[in-house]
């Protein structure tokens, strides 16, 4: 059957609401509008508004009190309208929530999740329009979580939710409409994925190309444009960045012999510099039979002109382009 | 002309505030004219929005014009700063005076006022005092004090109104604002607009008391029928004459959102329809100034016709011209990110822009 | 006992407070006691941090000790909690009831209550409800209101404290707590304890309005006097059980602090020797104390004096103890960053430590 | 002579607070206490209370109030007395500051200055210990400059305060205290260093260690102790962040064929990972004899105990390790 992510994310909550009392979730509009973005619809009608609980304008507070929560009993799962408005919030994500184990020597323990679409979406300029991924995913305490498919979504947010650690999980506003085909299993309320482990989502032998979330998209795009012309690509599909697999990564790198990272957040000191890195820092290095490459978004703010935006940010041709340059077939 | 409401007050116990205005015909007619510009162009945006022109967020200001209009007959673009959030179109028009300008940068054109980089919430008019335009909200209160702080540090006597939302009303950085402003004494009206909700959520589910003009508690506050334009332009003008020497004050302008939130929302899961008409049948700011007009004889039904045609007239040519403007030549992607050389690098290591010598 | 100040209240007409406290000899002692021992172990911390036993930062809490007393008293352990900034070895001493947790901690030693890898601000007694421990100015105040929606959703019956400075009462996530506790009703008890300086700074240069009690605005207050440890038994006891049925309250503890703001203030730049020992001779909550005991003949001279010996020598016995106690096994570096297995990069990729299976 | 690193900075700002009196310094204790560090000494008596301007503990509200005071005629300075703290303020520095201009298609600038101590200091446990160069470096729109010695602190303090664009400048408080020897030109009143400029600290030709702020002592002390082993090391002092001078380290790494990059701060995604991107980005990546090798922070929370805490941290040993990992000289 068919699954869009948005449905794959609603039954994570619902199915993981109706498991376990404590887990309840707060946010803006999350509750009587149902989300913003829809993605808790049907659950205040189902669950009340105690356990749906729609907050005021004000992040660090209600991030601070899904933190506080988390400390002694519940399960919170905090809505970021999107993940922009989080800067106003991100004090308690690091400062709170994932240092306390740590800082308690593993007194206080903060199972809490903070979620909402993260990156760009379509026309929202530059103040709507950032990725996260790579400031999250350096903070030691945190796990991060970026599913790409419908399967993802599901079996990670679940996952999410049952770990006693905090989780920031990273979704993106344009995937929620996209269906993917799903077993059944992925449909049943049992279905959970590991964190920390990535997914070969189609295996080659020329190139690896290692993406999250949204950018595996494009990945998946290109890895079909260079197959017409002779090139057969394997895609990796990161789904956790904190803690990051770099055995899949490495194992097929060794394998391909070439690496091109895939997203759509600024360059600087981002997911695929990290890659990079791990490519040096494992025996992979002595397999690459050309320079890593990254492809990630334009280092500009976003700006709103369509023309515009589309040149700012990332598809599927750009990574053909760097795969073609790794290939040695483009300067 | 007696105000209709009279205005409230918080810790203002000595001071008289206005209860009537003088107005002239021609003052009045070109409120009308000014209104009725904003709501046709809004609602021009909205058929934009429709036919697929205007994307992503587009926050109408239908129902909320009397305020845009009477703060900026009610100060002095001279000196006097506007900083608000996102709801800035009306705001834009009446400080740039261009209705392509707004249009087309909805459309994301060259002719837009920010050239198409920054679509519905980023806004400006910096020669004339206005800095827009904020997309995330509560972030203008305090820009809006640090305006009033180079005001006061400059000493230019001008004094600057940073407006926000009921739903903004209970940010944090709000609160911090205000004191600041207060042990400084800035020159600064905080202005809330309430229009009953933000987004999906009334004012009742977000805020424990949605007396906005009382929240500044050590701040004096003021509330203003945001519903007739007379009201916000004498209260405010009073208000800015307060602040210029006595420091902060709290405004709130009751009015009222017509449409959705945003584009994608309906407007009507949160509150009825009935609601909606009930107050364009019985507050609307635009019927309230043609109901002034004609009960004190300023301004015969021809003569106000006259004005509405005009307005439809150039609204009708601006979002003509706004579809028509050229989309942003794309060296814009990378200039404007620092002064000064640089370089851009893009998706890949093949793509970089440079600027100036670097 | 009649109270010698008064409460102040704000927004709690109607509602009559306790002007008089029972109170017992043994209970009486037994406040002396733990006032006592908690100066005595900060007087030990300034020592050994001069030591160089101690490092970093180490915020004492002499002059305040009436307060951390009279809210354990009367808070019930068993469901109350409470969660504080970073000037906390009086309640964990009150919570936990270890000196030695405390002083270890602050030597950074494994017998520290964070196993020393705490610090001064990071201490907790989870299971007594204790929730330490925020180095971040205002953090607290939001963390706490969590832990009061746990208490309710949970349908407890317990309230929770959250304590910040008057420093700290100006900061936005405050003001958002008070509105989101109001308006979902949560059994939580804001309080600040007005120490007149956050830092260098003093009230009135940090605080456009420095009646604290009163900045709930919506929120009823009270302002109790943090120098007599009975005003805020009963003051306290009086608010916790008004919170556990009625929501939100403000509370404010007019105190003092003696020492510099951490150990690197000397505490003189900006108020004068004279200042602090005025309070001391005139206001000091422990000479209070033993004023009460003697006034209404509860305990002789020589009484007090034996438990005045008690205290040194326990808070003597815990300083060695805290010498002595090995540092943290090194292991420590890599545990409590997560729960579960996982493996942690050291500074270069020879270095790694493995947690469970991973 | 020598001068103090703190010394440089309390030059720098009160030589162009004299030539300028549009720039203003905001911030807690910046005033009458004459700061938390004593960076600011000396102004307030000066300048008075409208230029050194004491705030409550408002980081939100106070970086807000600096970006708006930018926008119409002023030079803000905003100390934050931590950059700890300024997470609470990081969205004014990102969504205000960083992307105004662009935002606004250029008619609007922010020429503002963020500063203050960054990274950890001693024994102040895991809120006030970190690092936040990788973050900062990665947002289009912001400078970010990081001093190691006092002619760095005077030189570029004095350019951050006269560029046009904002610039977060992130010192070490464990460097106030150091003295430099400097010339005189560096005392004088006009001596401004460039931004986006390395500093090859100590030439070499066997290995590049790059670093920045702190990191440039452990760099420095490591090829002393190569030097000893017959290694001659290249050390490179970043200076800025944003814009990163890849040209310097891209020309040294051609030259010696190998490259350590030195940081104090999170590992994951940090500026040894955007230098390993570097280098696979340019020519540099062939003239590699070795992978690229880097010492960052220990992934965790920064522990309060003393033993702990130097084990969470770098040192010149570890840099060691690594050049000699690099050398083949170890595993
Ligand atoms: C910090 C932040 N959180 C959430 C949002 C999403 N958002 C945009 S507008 C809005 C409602 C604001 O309501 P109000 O302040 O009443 O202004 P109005 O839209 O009614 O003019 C929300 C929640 C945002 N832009 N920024
Ligand atoms: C967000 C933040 N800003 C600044 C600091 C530095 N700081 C630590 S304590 C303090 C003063 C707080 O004063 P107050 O709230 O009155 O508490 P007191 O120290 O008097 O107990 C400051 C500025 C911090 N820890 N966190
Ligand atoms: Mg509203
Ligand atoms: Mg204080």
């Amino acid at each position: 059957s068919e699954l869009t992510v948005r449905d794959a994310l609603n039954q994570a909550l619902d199915e993981e609401m109706g498991r376990d009392p404590t887990v309840f979730l707060m946010g803006e509009e999350v509750g009587q509008y149902q989300g913003a973005y829809k993605v808790t619809r049907g659950l205040f009608q189902k669950y009340g508004g105690e356990r749906v609980v729609d907050t005021p304008i004000t992040e660090i507070g209600f991030a601070g009190i899904g933190v506080g929560a988390s400390w002694n009993g519940l399960k919170p799962v905090i809505e970021f309208m999107t993940w922009n408005f989080a800067l106003q919030a991100i004090d308690h994500i690091v400062n709170s929530a994932a240092k306390q184990l740590y800082m308690s020597a593993g007194q206080i323990k903060s199972p809490i999740v903070f979620r909402g679409p993260n990156g760009s979406a379509r026309g929202v300029a530059a103040q709507h329009s950032q990725c996260f991924a790579a400031y999250y995913s350096s903070i030691p305490g945190l796990k991060v979580v970026a599913p790409y498919s419908a399967e993802d979504a599901k079996g990670l947010l679940k996952a999410a939710i049952r770990d006693p650690n905090p989780v920031v999980f990273l979704e993106n506003e344009l995937m929620y409409g996209i269906s993917f085909p799903v077993s059944e299993a992925v449909t049943g309320p049992d279905f959970v994925l590991p964190i920390g482990k990535a997914k070969i989502e189609r295996a080659g032998d020329d190139v690896t190309i290692v993406s999250f979330g949204r950018g595996v998209l494009h990945a998946l795009g290109a890895a079909d444009a260079l197959a017409a012309k002779g090139i057969s690509a394997e895609v990796i599909n990161l789904r956790t960045l904190r803690p990051l697999d770099r055995e899949t990564v490495i194992a097929s790198v060794k394998k391909t012999n070439r690496m091109v990272t895939v997203e759509e957040g600024f360059p600087q000191s981002g997911v695929g510099a990290e890659l990079c890195a791990t490519v040096f820092e494992s025996d992979a290095f002595n397999y690459l039979d050309a320079p890593v490459e990254r492809v990630t978004g334009v280092d500009v703010p976003m700006p709103y002109a369509e023309n515009l935006e589309a040149l700012a940010t990332v598809s599927a041709e750009h990574v053909v382009a760097a795969v073609e340059r790794a290939m040695h077939r483009k300067k | 002309v007696p105000l209709p409401v009279a205005f409230k007050t918080h810790k203002l116990e000595g001071h008289t505030l206005p209860t009537e205005a003088l107005v002239g015909k021609n003052e009045a007619l070109d409120y009308l004219y000014d209104m009725t510009v904003i709501r046709r162009f809004e609602m021009a945006a909205d058929n934009l929005y429709k036919a697929k022109l205007i994307r992503g967020f587009c926050h109408l200001y239908i129902g909320q014009e009397a305020i845009c209009v009477g703060v900026d007959t009610a100060l002095d673009v001279a000196r006097d700063n506007i900083i608000s959030a996102y709801r800035i179109h009306g705001y834009q028009y009446m400080r740039e005076r261009s209705i392509v300008g707004v249009l087309a940068e909805l459309t994301g054109r060259q002719a837009g006022c920010s050239k198409g980089k920054g679509g519905s919430m980023h806004m400006y008019k910096k020669d004339r005092g206005f800095y827009g335009g904020h997309g995330i909200v509560g972030g203008q209160t305090p820009l809006g004090a640090g305006l009033a702080f180079t005001q006061k540090y400059l000493k230019t006597t001008g004094v600057t109104m940073a407006l926000y939302g009921d739903g903004a009303a209970n940010q944090g950085q709000l609160f911090e604002s205000y004191n600041m402003a207060k042990l400084w004494n800035l020159p600064i009206m905080f202005a809330c607009e309430n229009n009953q909700f933000g987004m999906g959520t009334s004012v009742e589910r977000a805020s424990a008391s949605h007396s906005f003009y009382t929240r500044g508690d050590y701040i004096p506050g003021v509330m203003i029928n945001g519903m007739d334009v007379l009201s916000v332009r004498e209260g405010v003008k009073w208000a800015a004459e307060y602040s210029r020497t006595n420091g902060p004050l709290v405004l709130e302008f009751l009015t009222y959102r017509y449409q959705g939130h945003s584009m994608s929302d309906p407007g009507t899961t949160y509150r009825t329809r009935e609601d909606v008409a009930k107050v364009r049948a019985q507050r609307d700011p635009i019927n309230y100034v043609k109901h002034l007009l004609t009960e004190h004889s300023l301004a015969t039904a021809d003569e106000i016709k006259e004005v509405e045609r005009q307005a439809k007239e150039i609204v009708d040519a601006a979002v003509q011209e706004s579809k028509d403007s050229p989309l942003p030549p794309i060296s814009e992607i990378a200039t404007d990110v620092y002064l000064g050389d640089y370089q851009i690098r893009g998706q890949e290591r093949g793509i970089s822009y440079t600027i100036g010598g670097k």
